[in-house]
């Protein structure tokens, strides 16, 4: 059977539901099956991806170090929605810095994040076969 | 490849529906089910939404919510759960705006 | 076509699971073969034997349980969400050391790859959720 | 103990969530403890007033009659916010009419519908003692 | 200050129960009076002992069960909303002809009295929900 | 008698923020918990909902999101569980808009 086209797409906050860390549970396992992956985070999904995320004082598990795990999954495509960022005040610069390996560039280490405008992410989203929805 | 684009919820109370819309390109579908059937009420600040987008809604929501068809904005095609099924098996595939 | 069903909230609280049910029905009748039903997060709640509703309301775990038995049907629960929210079968209890199991008949319990197989093998994903 | 005045604030949508239903579900018990009761809709709170719905096509029980019942609960203070209302595209004709038979008045009937701006309804709250939210 | 604790949603799926747990804890350590704690809706579900949370994660029903012991507290699940969901006690499955129990250890099965109770005799009612 | 207004939903997602702080009334306070203290974030366009309102917010719940203190608007009190007990003491009444 052909590789499939998954998008997984993220529009809530993390810690006030739990749809953000299950969902992201889906993309670990999921990464076993070797599809085509990619990530959307759009309106309040790009908090997941917030920088200095500390759960001590709710005593919740901390799951935002798990995101930098995912170059090693192979999850490269990680597609942030621009006007989202911008809504809330934010730039690429208060979320991680996600970055994966590129064997066949000599391990060269490349963003995995990839900034798009909402017509741009309506178009990656034309191109996938099954869309993730948590 | 088209996406039959569904939405649940209110568009009073969350950003669903107006994102959703925003995501529409040609070809694809909208699909108002549950408390996203609001949308379609004749006069409420959020028919402009989909106004002209070649909407589709649930008519068991829209009648359990009691919205008759006079109530309702022009160009809203009602469907059935039958009808949902035939929409999923006409777009390619179906992004769930939760 | 061939359908994989994905429930995320569970009985009553939300309307999900009523709507996943009614497309499911409706897709069968169209002679439609539904691959699978995943329930996920709270969506594992639909898979308890311990609900009473009310008489004059829909019995909504009931009525998955007779669905499958009528159409062999692959309900399955999440392991995982399973855990977090107590939904437990003999496996399950043992495993965990629980002294009691609530799923109800027709449901069985596995892994989140069972999602990603739908997705695989299914024709359409259809997710209902909050 | 004295009397509190309690007030059920009913904001969400019917069906989409029980939240409407079993919020009726306390004022219906609520009634046998002889507080003065309130009920505010704002928001989606004022689609559980409906005229007409029918939930055959999505079996689901069709609780909407039950609030005709509670005059007869003696629940008879029940605020709409006009905004409410007005931004969704309704007015007092799409709702149910509810009303009460006032004893000390030769059982007049009276209506129990007061249609309120949110300033007023702002004021009503202050007013109260206990807010039940769902 | 006396106060009455309402809980509308269900363990990890939503914050509710972990900010009640918190609010609650810290309203006993400043010597408040918790008359009670109220489960409805979905929150009946925070009484089930079926849970089995990840070995990194909180436990929140051991939680309250260890709250509750601790202070006395009195937890109390909304019997309508319970049925609904599948929460059973000795006494709901007796009732109900349910061949097994899920409550966990603290909580208790009641009517919905029981909050309009908690409104008359707390001075503040504080709700946690979705 | 004063109201302790709760909110603890995403400005961005729902109405609860807005709503709440037009039902509040001289003497009420705001309290932001859980993911309804993103409103706080300076240039965010839901800042602008609670400038100027004396509102609260939930210390661990900021923390947990990541918001540092340079990134919030001015005016804005921090609190932890035992000072949103202090705030529901203060206040005569609580409203959850939930």
């Amino acid at each position: 059977m052909a590789t499939k086209k998954f998008m997984y797409v993220n529009r809530r906050a993390p810690y006030g539901t739990i749809y953000a860390w299950e969902a992201l549970e889906v993309v670990l396992i999921g990464a076993a099956f070797e599809q085509d992956v990619s990530l959307a985070f759009v309106d309040d999904g790009v908090f997941q991806l917030m920088k200095g995320q500390d759960t001590s004082g709710i005593d919740m598990k901390n799951f935002s170090p798990t995101y930098s795990a995912l170059g090693d999954y192979e999850v490269t495509k990680i597609y942030v929605e621009k006007e989202s960022l911008e809504e809330r005040g934010l730039t690429l610069d208060d979320l991680q810095h996600l970055v994966w390996e590129d064997e066949d560039d000599d391990w060269a280490e490349k963003d995995s994040i990839r900034l798009v405008s909402r017509a741009e992410l309506a178009e990656v989203f034309a191109g996938q076969d099954v869309m993730f929805n948590f | 490849m088209s996406i039959l684009h569904i939405v649940n919820k209110s568009p009073y109370e969350r950003n669903s529906v107006e994102r959703a819309v925003e995501y529409l390109r040609d070809g694809d579908r909208l699909l108002l089910i549950e408390d996203a059937v609001y949308a379609v009420i004749r006069g409420g600040k959020a028919a402009s939404l989909i106004d002209g987008r070649n909407a589709a809604v649930l008519g068991p929501d829209l009648a359990a919510r009691g919205i008759a068809e006079e109530k309702m904005i022009d160009g809203i095609e009602v469907v059935d759960y039958a009808g949902f099924v035939d929409l999923v098996e006409a777009c390619d595939k179906t992004q769930s705006w939760l | 076509m061939k359908l994989t069903i994905q429930v995320n909230e569970g009985p009553y609280q939300h309307q999900a699971s009523d709507s996943a049910y009614h497309f499911t029905k409706a897709a069968l009748e169209k002679g439609h073969e539904v691959f699978r039903v995943f329930f996920y997060h709270d969506g594992v709640n639909n898979g308890t034997r311990l609900t009473t509703p009310p008489q004059d309301d829909r019995n909504i775990v009931a009525r998955w349980s007779e669905l499958a038995e009528q159409h062999d049907l692959d309900l399955v629960i999440c392991v995982a969400a399973a855990q977090r929210r107590g939904i437990v079968d003999d496996g399950e209890a043992e495993r965990n050391g629980k002294d009691a199991t609530n799923i109800a008949p027709g449901f069985r319990i596995s892994g989140l790859g069972q999602l990603i197989e739908g997705g695989i093998q299914s024709d359409r994903l259809v997710v209902f959720g909050d």
